[in-house]
Formats: C-alpha cells, structure tokens, sequence
C-alpha cells in the first residue's frame, strides 16, 4: 500500500496539520510517513501545501509530481496551482464552501464538501480541516477514522488538550456524512 | 525522549541525533532553512547540560566552535549558503589547526541571497572549500531522517579520528521534510574519544601548547599542507560511502545524491520492473567522492545520467571518476516549488538513453 | 632592616631603543661600546649614580634591566 | 618566573611597547597563579608573538576572530582564565562587531587591545585608531576625517554596554603610566576571575617604526598628542578595587 496526498490551501486554514495528522495516523497504523511542504518567506498569509506519502513499506521519493491519490483543495487561490497534482484516476476533494465554482479537470473525481460551512454549524469554523478529513476517511479509507482521532490527541499534546474535543467532533461528523452520504 | 521511533523534520533529527550522540555545544545564526535546527537546541540542549549559543554572525560561530574545539569538546555548527560562505575562513583554518567539529549546511539557492527552498548548488562549495590552501574536509550527504541518525556517530568518529571539521549537506526541501525515524543507532560516543593529547586546556603538568596555523619558517606551511594531504588520502582510501543498485549489467546508470537520489532511486526500480538495464549510484559521502564504484562498473555501462539540483557541479566528479571511459550527461534543476527535480524529465531522459 | 638591592642588566636582550637613558631620573645609565649577540650597544650602568628606583626596568620593552632583592 | 621564556628574545622592533604589555601580563599571570588554565588567544599581526615568550597555553585566530575563538573557549573551560591579546587593527577594524557583541554580552573574558594606530606588521599602514593628519602609507598626505573618518574611540562606544565589568584606557608611555596599566590590567584579569562580565583595555602603546620615529620621540608623542585625542582614563570598574 502506497498513497501521495496534497494538502493545500491559504495559511492559518489548517492544511499543514491536516497534512501532520495524517502521517501521525498512518504511523498509528504502523506505516511509514514523509511530509514535505512548501512555504514562503513571510510568516504568516500566502498559500500552504503540504504533501504526504505514507506506505507500509520503506518510502523511497517522497515528490509528488501529478501523482497524488489524493488532493484536498481547501481555498480558491490554490485551486489552479493544484488540481494538476491529483493523478488520472485520483480524488479531488474540494471545499465547497469556499470554493464557489466546481473545478474542472478531466479524469479525476470530485468530491465537493461543504467544509467550512459544516465546521460552523459544529461550534467552530478553524475546524473546517477536520471535518474535511473525516469525509475523506470515510470516502476512501486512506487511514482509519480511529487511527485519526487518536492522532488527533497525540498531535495536540497536553498544551492544546483543551481542543482535541471540537477536532474529534469535526473529525467524525466529516465521516459521518461521507458515509450517509450516496455515493 | 523514552521513545525511539519519532516523526520529526530532519533538521530537529539532525539536531537530536547531536544529543543522544553526546554532543553538547551548538553554535548558530537564525538562517532559513537551518533555523530549526537552533531551534531545537535552544529548547532542549540545556536538559542534558548542553549549550546552544546564538553568535552575531556566522564568523562569530564557526570561531566560536574554533575556541571550543581548542578545549577538546566538540561542537557543531549548522547554516545555510550564505551562512556557509562566510564560514569559509573559519573552516579552512579549522583545518589547518586540526580541530574537530560537525558542520551542517542546509543548501539554498545562489549565489546571492538566493531562494530559501531547495538545492544542491552548494556540492562545490562543500567539497572544494572555499578557504584558501589545499584541504579536503569529509562530506555526508544523507538523503532520509533515517540516514543522518545513522551517519551521526559514524562523523563523529571521523571527526575525531583525523581530527578535522566534518560537514553534512541536506538541500532545503529535505531539510523541512519530516519523517518517520529511530533514534536507536544514536549512541553517545563523544565522551569514548580522549582529547587530552592535543586540547589546549592549560599548561598543567606539562610543557605549553600553541595552535599556529601561520608559519614562522617557510618549511612550516609546506609540512602542514603534506600533512593535511596525508589525511586527505587516507580517507579517499578508507572513508567513500554510496549506495548501489543493479549495476551488474546496466547499460545506464543514473547517479545522484540527496533527496534527489531517492526520487531516481524509484525511477530506476521502476525502470527495471520494465526490462530496462539501468542502474543506481548515490553517493553518500561527497568527500572522499565514491570513485570505486565507478571505477568497478561493468563494460557494459555506455551513459551515466547524473542528476543534480544545480546546474552541473557533481557532474565533474563523475567525469574525473570514469575519465572517458563512458558519455556523462547531466540533468539539473533549481529552484521554483516542488518537486525540485522532475521526475518526469528524468523519464524522458532516460527514455532517450534507452529506447524501448 | 634595609634591604640590599641591585640593578641586573641582562645585556643580550638589549636593543639599545634608549628608553631607560631618557627617563632615568639619575642619569645613571648609558649605552656602551660593546656589541650584543642581536648587534646592539647595550645598556650599562653607574652602580654610584643608580638608586635602584626601578624606573628602567618599569618602561624598558625588553626585559633588561631590573631591581632585584636580595 | 615560570610563566615568562627569559631566554628568548623579543622579536619586536627597539621601543615597541608589545614588549612592555607581554612582560606586565606575565607578571600577573604569575602573581595570580593563573598559569596552569590561562589560554591566551592572539590576533594577527605584531600582538600575535605576543604568548612567544610565555609558558602558557595559546591559540593564534584568524585576523579578527580572537574574540569569538576565547568565547567559545570560555564556554568549553568556564573555569579557566582566556584573554585576548590584539592590536588595534585586529581587535577594532576586522573585529570590530566581535568586540562589540562580546562586550554587550557580558562574557566573561578579557580583551586586550595594544593600540599603536597603525598595522604595524604589514608596514604601517592607517588604522581606525590612526589621528587626523598623522601620516602612513596609505593615507601619504595625513589622515582627512572627510576622506577616512575619524579615530575610533573604541572604550567610549562600550561605555554604555551593561555587560562591560572593567573598561580602561591605559598607556605605557612614561614609567608611571606603565605602572597605572599594571594595575588596570590587574583589574580586568579580576573582573574575568570574579565572573563579573566582559572586561577590556585599551593600551595606548607606541610604534616607533610604524610612525617612522625615534623612540624617544614615539613616546613623548603618545604621552601628549595620541593622549589629547585618547585621554587615559578608567570609564567602568565593577571589580571595586583601587586601579
């Protein structure tokens, strides 16, 4: 097992933890986890991505070069400089809320998630990633909503214990309606 | 620290590697991309009796790990390009005063100030010097978190053994990048090696100690060169270090280091699960550059295809290293976002070295 | 009980710069007619002149002159 | 005296007053017992024969690295005794900004500075200590403050720096001054051993040579000219004691 993730979105919306959370799942899992991300100069605002490998086997290229199974596309502004990342054939999660009009690109499925707006309703806008990881867990089982969710704590650690609730409620609800969802 | 299996970025497992090795004193400028590494220190160096001391500039650093050196400790210093530019005098006169040291150098784009993401443009830099004089310092390119906890100990050793500054080299990408890693080949060693032959710790019971790297006669300069040298071929015997795969019957062979030899390293599996006779070198240490793999490399190696994230520094090592024996190409590329090297022109290059 | 004290002149060291001649408040010393080992007319002394003040041997470069105890 | 090489003479030129800085720190790495963990670090130029003629450990750095080279010395040893012997090129021209921030630091080291206003070494040539209108091979027609700036007055600009625990100015240009720099000296090695902070003197001295003068006349001159400009004088005294 083998799966490239891109993370991407505008700084302070998250995706680099999204990005941390899911290689602290996989290595839950056993697996092994690189990430790598790009960042500007400035401290704070401009765009951030995050790419994930995680595999059961020793990981060689930690690239991604328009081969990512997976491509979380969470602000417009990244939309055009990261939809190519997704592979033929890969998922394109988008968030809907933000992302006004549907992204086109051949060969690949969307998945559209209400992401922000979802997160609002729980109590908590900031937990929009959450709750978009959650659907992705759901969608394509890339890592177990558990191996998630006991991450999530271990990523917070005791200092920002105060907030493993909301995420882990932002977490399941995201899975919760992947799964009622039809697909 | 109880565990040892943690996911961390690579400079703070460079930089946790120094202290489960023992070393105690680290010396620094705030520099992107080797800031984290200070970082790091800064917060736990102190839980093991250790020092990290942020200096005014990289001159003030790497004398400052000069002065400690002196002493008999060893200290590290970490920086990026225009950091190590500066280091340069510092480095050579290290030296030439045969004071250990571990160095880090997370590679930028130059010259110049230069992009904070990543490049391999400093290999020159790093294996030539850029002090003055003739001298040669080891060299380690890692290319996973993995492989810095694993190299620790064994520059220390060298560090200690040819009493000399020993560098590693990570591009800015690799050196953000964080990964699964196990700190379990971390052993303290700094304290195992005795110093008190050499250390400048005051004329107690014995007669005075000066560290001179200038001469007083001019027969001075030509012995400390002869010497430098000595050491210098000792490690090209003793000390090259690469990984390998598939050589046997390659008729390409595709060469790189760094983060760019795992991405060819995947290229290459992928090329030979086609049929396709191509094979691997990374080299790990870029001094002594690993010339014994290429000079065992089958008749049947016609092309070696080096990718570097510059444009063209390695190449020449290669080139001295098979001496005309095979075509040398080269495939480089800096800066811009991610991924550094394309993978996809490594293909076409390769597809064009090897028809299907 | 007064101490005996006496002007030691290590003359090898000597570079004849003069120094101890011009702040010598006896005028007690001068340069001789000899060569050192370095080429220089070191420096002498008037044991009769001298007071053993020390003054030579607080501002000479070279470690020369000096007062010792006995 | 163990801690000084009798037997070997001064390579310096006749009058130069290193000669005069070596023998009182031997004086008093001898009077304080400090040979056995003294390291002296020297700059480049004529201060670097400077531990030549001294039984103690010595490192010789780079040109305007003594600085950092004794604070991560003091780091390694923080119990043995580093000072730095530089001249005034070394110490406030290439070094300057190690000077500085070791001094607004506090580390406790200490910094000696022969100021001859000149790089006496390589034949000399203007330094930031050379006065207005002096003459050297590099500024043939005198220094011109419009040209090259004024002296550096290099005690004054640490007179501010919490970090300083002993600050002098001192000269060795007549007998009694020799012997108010003994004392100042001995203030600064006391300030280190009492880990007060930072400490430096400044050691006006002469370059009979360098200046293109008589000996005599180098020290009437530093006497009067160099000390209108450069008064001797003590700005910080931590230590207490009577300098």
């Amino acid at each position: 097992m083998k799966k490239k993730l891109v993370f991407a979105g505008s700084g302070g919306q998250g995706v680099i933890s999204m990005a941390t959370l899911t290689c602290l799942a996989a290595i839950e899992c056993k697996w092994n986890a690189v990430m790598s991300q790009t960042y500007g100069i400035e401290q704070r605002g401009g765009t951030a991505v995050g790419f994930v490998v995680i595999s059961d086997e020793e990981i060689g290229s930690p690239m991604i070069e328009e081969d990512a199974d997976i491509c979380c596309l969470m602000h417009p502004m990244i939309v055009d400089a990261h939809i190519k990342d997704a592979a033929s054939g890969g998922i394109v999660l988008y968030n809907s809320s933000l992302v006004k009009s549907e992204p086109v690109r051949e060969s690949v499925e969307f998945l559209s998630v209400p992401a922000t707006d979802a997160a609002q309703e729980l109590g908590e806008r900031r937990a929009a990633n959450m709750f978009a990881l959650g659907r992705l867990s759901a969608e394509t089982g890339f890592v177990p909503i558990e191996a998630l969710c006991s991450a999530l704590e271990k990523m917070l650690g005791e200092k920002k214990k105060h907030l493993v609730e909301i995420n882990q409620k932002a977490l399941r609800a995201g899975y919760a309606g992947g799964c009622n969802e039809e697909k | 620290m109880e565990s040892n299996t943690l996911f961390m970025k690579n400079s703070e497992i460079f930089a946790e590697a120094m202290i489960r090795c023992g070393i105690r004193y680290h010396f620094a400028y705030p520099i992107t991309p080797a800031t984290d590494v200070m970082k790091y220190t800064a917060a736990h160096f102190h839980k093991v009796g250790g020092r990290m001391f942020q200096a005014e500039s990289e001159l003030a650093v790497i004398n400052c790990l000069t002065g400690l050196a002196a002493t008999g400790q060893l200290g590290c210093a970490s920086t990026s390009g225009p950091g190590f530019d500066l280091m340069q005098e510092g480095i050579g006169f290290m030296t030439a005063a045969e004071l250990p040291c571990i160095l880090l150098d997370n590679m930028r784009v130059g010259p110049g100030d230069g992009d904070i993401i990543g490049s391999q443009q400093d290999y020159f830099m790093a294996t030539r010097g850029g002090s003055h004089g003739d001298y040669y310092i080891p060299v380690y390119a890692p290319a996973s978190g993995q492989e810095i906890v694993d190299l620790m100990p064994v520059a220390i050793d060298r560090a200690f053994t040819y009493r000399t500054p020993v560098l590693f080299v990570m591009d800015g990408v690799m050196a953000q990048m964080i990964e699964t890693v196990d700190f379990t080949p971390a052993k303290e060693t700094v304290s195992s090696y005795d110093t008190g032959e050499w250390s400048y710790t005051g004329a107690k019971d014995r007669g005075k100690r000066a560290l001179i790297t200038g001469s007083y006669a001019h027969s001075d300069g030509e012995q400390m060169v002869k010497k430098l040298m000595a050491k210098a071929e000792a490690m090209t015997a003793k000390e090259q270090l690469w990984e390998e795969y598939e050589l046997e019957d390659a008729e390409v062979v595709v060469c790189a280091f760094g983060l760019p030899g795992r991405v060819c390293r995947e290229i290459v599996q992928e090329r030979r699960k086609q049929g396709e006779k191509i094979g691997f070198i990374r080299p790990i240490t870029l001094f002594p550059f690993p010339e014994k793999v290429f000079a065992g490399l089958p008749g049947s190696v016609r092309e070696i295809l080096v990718v570097e994230m510059n444009y063209g520094q390695m190449v020449q090592d290669v080139r001295l290293a098979v001496n005309g024996r095979c075509n040398v190409s080269h495939y480089g590329h800096v800066g811009g976002d991610q991924p550094m090297i394309k993978a996809r022109e490594v293909r076409n290059r390769l597809a064009a070295l090897v028809p299907a | 009980m007064k101490k005996n004290k006496t002007l030691v002149i290590n003359s090898a060291r000597c570079k004849a710069c003069g120094l101890c001649i011009h702040f010598c408040p006896k005028k007690a010393l001068s340069l001789c007619g000899e060569f050192n080992d370095m080429g220089y007319n070191f420096v002498q002394s008037d044991q009769e002149l001298c007071v053993k003040c020390n003054t030579c041997g607080t501002i000479c470069p070279d470690v020369v002159l000096k007062v010792v105890e006995d | 005296m163990k801690t000084f090489r009798e037997e070997k003479n001064f390579s310096w030129c006749p009058g130069c007053g290193h000669g005069i800085v070596a023998r009182l720190c031997a004086e008093l790495i001898e009077e304080n017992n400090l040979r056995d963990r003294t390291c002296c670090v020297v700059g480049i130029g004529c201060g670097g024969f400077h531990h030549h003629y001294m039984e103690i450990d010595a490192l010789e750095a780079a040109h305007g690295r003594s600085i950092p080279v004794a604070t991560g010395y003091k780091l390694g040893l923080p119990d043995n005794f580093v000072y730095t012997l530089q001249g005034d090129g070394d110490c406030a021209s290439i070094g300057l900004a190690e000077l500085m921030h070791a001094a607004n630091r506090g580390t406790p080291i200490t910094v000696i500075m022969v100021n001859n206003g000149v790089f006496g070494m390589t034949g000399g040539q203007m330094s930031p200590e050379t006065l207005i209108s002096q003459k050297t091979p590099t500024c043939p027609f005198g220094r011109d403050a419009k040209l090259h700036g004024n002296p550096l007055k290099v005690s004054e600009m640490m007179q501010e720096m919490d970090g300083v625990a002993y600050l002098a100015r001192l000269s060795v240009a007549t007998p009694t001054l020799v012997r108010k720099a003994k004392k100042g000296l001995a203030q600064a090695f006391k300030a280190q051993e009492e880990k007060l902070g930072f400490s430096f003197v400044e050691i006006l001295s002469p370059c009979p040579t360098g200046w293109n003068m008589k000996v005599v006349d180098s020290y009437q001159r530093l006497a009067k000219e160099v000390a209108e400009i450069l008064p001797v004088k003590e700005f910080i005294n931590k230590v207490g004691g009577e300098s």
